[in-house]
């Protein structure tokens, strides 16, 4: 078996993804040229930056610190705003071939309403709902955490879009299945777990805490268990394709993410870890280890670790 | 890549100096070893703010980096003193690589101090010369004309009240018309390196300029100060080649605020 | 200033400890000898292995796996059941002048109630409520989520005994802060922050959950943040003493817990990676600390980045 | 210390081998070097349980271990064969430590196969000798007693099918009133341990016993297998002092099972 002969493409609802490592929302997505790096870099799609209504500058810095095992941030959804953003999206469809799926956020149904909408007129593939960013008050989590709102926010915007519609949740909820099942109740097409987990670092010297914001999401290697164990519960109770996000670093961490039901990957933190070249890699790294261990196909290896459960 | 220091370390004030009018210097000692002239630092001063220095003083001892009073954070770091402390992550960025033996470099305002260690590294090889420019506003802005021996030093001052009368680019422009150069290397307002670097690229003299950006995460992540085809000034920069800045179109002309959205230069 | 000026002691309730390190639930006290050897080794006071009203052995092995920043373990709440337990209670407290912490596990309050009161009767200087285990079906996250049960169970154990209560929370829930004000608002005299964090771990070699119940408990160096975040967050909002627990393997990671507000700290995972030893090593490291920052008192440490906190 | 490996390693079987009615060998490739005869490893059956096992055979190419068929876990395994997959953590435990030249090792039951490596580790030095006593119930269930050259090999049968009858301290009795040994070894059931222990430490001659305990975590955190003040047998043993058994009331008389709760031995 060649590397060429190894099929890694996979779907998600309608889209159609060469491989199945996309880029997570809020790394390097803010302006079309990043983008398209990165898409040269052989991502298979890519999540925007998490957009709203209004511009917003985000948290005054430090937005971001390193930690033993990851990385916390609070940037506080800085984006330019929905109208500026048009020309970015534009640009990228223009010059890639990728599914390109706009990430947003907003306070109610109205907003994420219009920001789906726009975001498909601008051409995007597909709209991801940011249900779950961990520090911004009033967005993400705060709603996300909420089956009812889950609920009306993802109806009302089902109704308004044609693309496909993924719902992105936190893993800091007591249960995530319970709001995907109300997710996947009231049309999402896709979802995507996790976000990053609630978290802080403080500096023992000055005895603050480093981030601006005081408490921000952890990203990086740590989380990876705990988005594992979301993906394997959400894919148990759902019929839709689960999108695995946090820590992935290596194929091996992906391939963990496939076997708990994973159709698919997004990365983040790892273009710190490994450079922007991260996407090549790691299905380079995907081939061989899916040659060495005598698979095809990614679908052989999707849910693995479901069909093995008993009881 | 791990001589990076990437969670703010804490460190004492150990000197400070005033360089010029509301120019100012802060040294102290840092762990991190081996920092390229032209590689930067997140400052962080805890409760306001963390902003981007370059290193502008590099020796086994200790590290200093020299700012001017802008704003709300640069003011607070302007009135630390010995033994205040403040955080710092770093080295970041690539850092100016040297090519060739007679060298132009060109600084305008405070890129003098990204610009500081470069020319003394260039002067640590014998073979090599060096010309500098420095371009401020006023004669009263002017820093570190003292601080190197054996570099031929030309001075340019908008208002003319020292040195030549004019920008620092216009200056430049004429030395290069005189003299050939191996490299020209500029750090400074963006206007003017554009005009440098333009100068360059049409005379095929190798040029790099180190560019500023607003920067939060430091460490290529974030996106936020991405140019051209996603080149991140934090991490693949802050210097770019001549060639690099010429497919960058918004080189000059804009950049991006912390909401990222376009604005004039 | 000499290390022996340095005064790591701190108060818990009616609790004197003489050093903030305390043993944490479930690690090396399910027996009186264990204990007496934590206690030797310099612990200020233990927390006993989680007690239910009946034996029970656990689920099947394996019942824990280490990753790349920490444990993951579903142990299932093993125990000898309360009866047998006495004796063990009984044999720590002839041999040792530490409190000993009796952690309980039960399905309601009747239940809860029983086991304080045994535990009450058998010498324990506090009790402990588990609310907070991530996997053991009917038991610990599935109450210790519910804020109405969390103040139900908290009030009946409260009126039912006379020793000072801790309740224990766990992070995978929506709120913390909630959870904990529901507890101080019924009678706790004292929280415990964290528990582990529901995570998992799969062999992609087979394709199965190491873990035998699949789901388990994350400990170690990975979930600090994640603590540290809880503890600074409840410290906030309640006036009773916290105590930080998760991820402590060094002396700063505990400052970084008192800092966050804890009043003392828990060591679990710890003890594996730094041997029994670890709680004489750790009060070593703390004096060390303060000594050279210039701290007489642990208390002039506790809570000071919530002093810090502008806004 | 991180010589041990602690996330399940899926190893494939390279071959089994019967040693014995229900004893079976299964050996693999292990990456983990320099382990000491005496330590254990965790094996897991994926999907079913995981199980303490000595090693049995140390080599630079594989390494094996040998069970009795017991219940569930271990028929699982005695089922598997070559090229069949088992994950694999460790090494854990202390392992024995050899003193003196002169050493009485005593078996008993699968015992037998925590001792196999030591005595060819004993043998490995030219001037120690060694006496070894291997206790089975019948002679069907020996195993190993044509492993090993240059060994003065004794055995007891309960049923006298085969060498002594009785039991292996019955004959370790005989045998260090008659001979001087520097030092005793001994694995197997814990009754016959017990005996042996007392009998050298009211002779004064150095005792080391290995013990089974029922084990979960392996890496000494979650405290099941713990005996006398706290001595945990998956990480300060599971090879004991006979100094240190003095003074564990509990040997010889009850362990704990998986609940925690004492049961009779
Ligand atoms: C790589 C790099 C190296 C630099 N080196 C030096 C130096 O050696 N000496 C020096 O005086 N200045 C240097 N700067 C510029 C310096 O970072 C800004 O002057 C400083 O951040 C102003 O902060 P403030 O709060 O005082 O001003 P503000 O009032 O906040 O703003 C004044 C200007 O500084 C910019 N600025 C604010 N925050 C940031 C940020 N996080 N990143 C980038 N720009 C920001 C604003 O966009 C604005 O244009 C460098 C910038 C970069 C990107
Ligand atoms: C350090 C150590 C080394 C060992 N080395 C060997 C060896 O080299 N060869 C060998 O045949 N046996 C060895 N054993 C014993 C072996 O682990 C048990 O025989 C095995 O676990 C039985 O599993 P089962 O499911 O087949 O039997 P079960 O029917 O489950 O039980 C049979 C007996 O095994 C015990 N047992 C079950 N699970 C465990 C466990 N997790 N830890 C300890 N005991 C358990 C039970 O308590 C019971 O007494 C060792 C035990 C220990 C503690
Ligand atoms: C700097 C940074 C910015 C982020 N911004 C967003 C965002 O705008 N919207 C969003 O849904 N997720 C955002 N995330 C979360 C990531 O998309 C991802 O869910 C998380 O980082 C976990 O993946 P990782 O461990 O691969 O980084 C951000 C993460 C980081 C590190
Ligand atoms: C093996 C093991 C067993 C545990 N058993 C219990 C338990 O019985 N009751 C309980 O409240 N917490 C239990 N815990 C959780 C710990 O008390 C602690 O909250 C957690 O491990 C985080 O701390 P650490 O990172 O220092 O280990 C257990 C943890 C481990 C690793
Ligand atoms: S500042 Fe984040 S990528 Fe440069
Ligand atoms: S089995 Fe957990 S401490 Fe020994």
């Amino acid at each position: 078996m060649k590397n060429d002969e190894i099929d890694t493409s996979t779907r998600l609802s309608t889209l159609v993804l060469k491989n199945p490592f996309m880029l997570a929302s809020g790394i390097m997505d803010e302006d079309a040229g990043s983008m398209i790096r990165i898409a040269k870099n052989g991502a298979a799609a890519i999540i925007t930056k998490s957009i709203g209504t209004k511009q917003r500058e985000g948290y005054a810095n430090p937005t971001i610190v390193e930690v033993d095992c990851g990385i916390i941030n609070s940037m506080g959804l800085p984006n330019p705003g929905i109208e500026a953003y048009g020309e970015e999206i534009k640009l990228v469809k223009k010059k890639t071939s990728i599914p390109i799926i706009g990430s947003i956020f907003g306070r109610d149904e109205k907003e994420f309403c219009l920001l789906a909408k726009k975001m498909e007129t601008y051409g995007a593939d597909a709209v991801e709902l940011n249900l779950s960013c961990p520090h911004a008050k009033g967005y993400g989590l705060e709603i996300g955490s909420n089956p009812e709102k889950v609920g009306n926010i993802v109806a009302s915007v089902k109704s308004s879009i044609s693309i496909p519609l993924l719902v992105k949740l936190s893993p800091n909820v007591t249960d995530i299945v319970e709001i995907a099942k109300t997710a996947e109740k009231n049309g999402a097409d896709i979802i995507t777990a996790v976000n990053s987990v609630k978290a802080m670092k403080i500096d023992i010297e000055t005895g603050l805490p480093v981030l601006s914001n005081k408490i921000g999401g952890y990203s990086g290697r740590a989380i990876k268990p705990i988005g594992v164990r979301c993906v394997y519960e959400i894919s148990k109770e759902v019929d839709i394709p689960v999108v695995g996000v946090g820590g992935i670093l290596t194929a091996e961490d992906a391939i963990e993410y496939f076997m708990a039901g994973a159709s698919a990957v997004q990365i983040g933190s790892a273009v710190y870890y490994r450079g922007v070249e991260v996407f090549k890699k790691l299905n380079n790294e995907l081939k061989e280890w899916m040659k060495r261990h005598g698979y095809r196909k990614l679908l052989d290896i999707i849910g693995l670790a479901q069909k093995n459960r008993r009881g | 890549m791990k001589n990076e220091i990437t969670c703010p370390r804490i460190v004492e004030i150990k000197n400070t100096k005033i360089e010029a009018k509301n120019i100012k210097t802060i040294f102290f000692n840092f762990p991190s070893k081996n920092i390229i002239p032209g590689q930067f630092l997140m400052i962080w001063i805890p409760g306001l703010d963390e902003i981007p220095m370059s290193v502008s003083y590099i020796s086994d001892r200790e590290i200093g980096f020299t700012f001017r009073k802008v704003g709300e954070a640069t003011r607070a770091l302007y009135d630390l003193k010995k033994r205040d402390k403040i955080g710092v992550r770093g080295p970041y960025g690539n850092g100016f690589t040297i090519k060739g033996e007679k060298i132009l470099v060109v600084g305008g305002g405070t890129g003098i101090a990204t610009l500081a260690p470069l020319i003394e590294k260039i002067l640590s090889t014998k073979k090599r010369r060096v010309t500098v420019i420095f371009g401020v506003k006023t004669k009263d802005e002017l820093f570190f004309t003292r601080r190197f021996r054996n570099i031929d030093l030309k001075i340019s001052t908008d208002d003319g009240s020292i040195g030549f009368k004019g920008v620092a680019s216009e200056l430049a422009e004429k030395i290069i018309n005189n003299e050939d150069f191996d490299q020209v290397i500029t750090c400074g307002p963006e206007k003017m390196m554009k005009k440098i670097v333009d100068i360059c690229n049409s005379r095929k003299i190798p040029v790099q300029a180190s560019l500023e950006r607003y920067i939060k995460c430091g460490i290529g992540l974030c996106g936020q100060c991405c140019i051209g085809e996603g080149l991140r000034v934090c991490k693949d920069g802050p210097v770019f080649e001549g060639d690099t800045l010429a497919k960058i179109p918004e080189f000059g002309y804009f950049k991006r605020d912390a909401s990222g959205r376009k604005i004039k230069i």
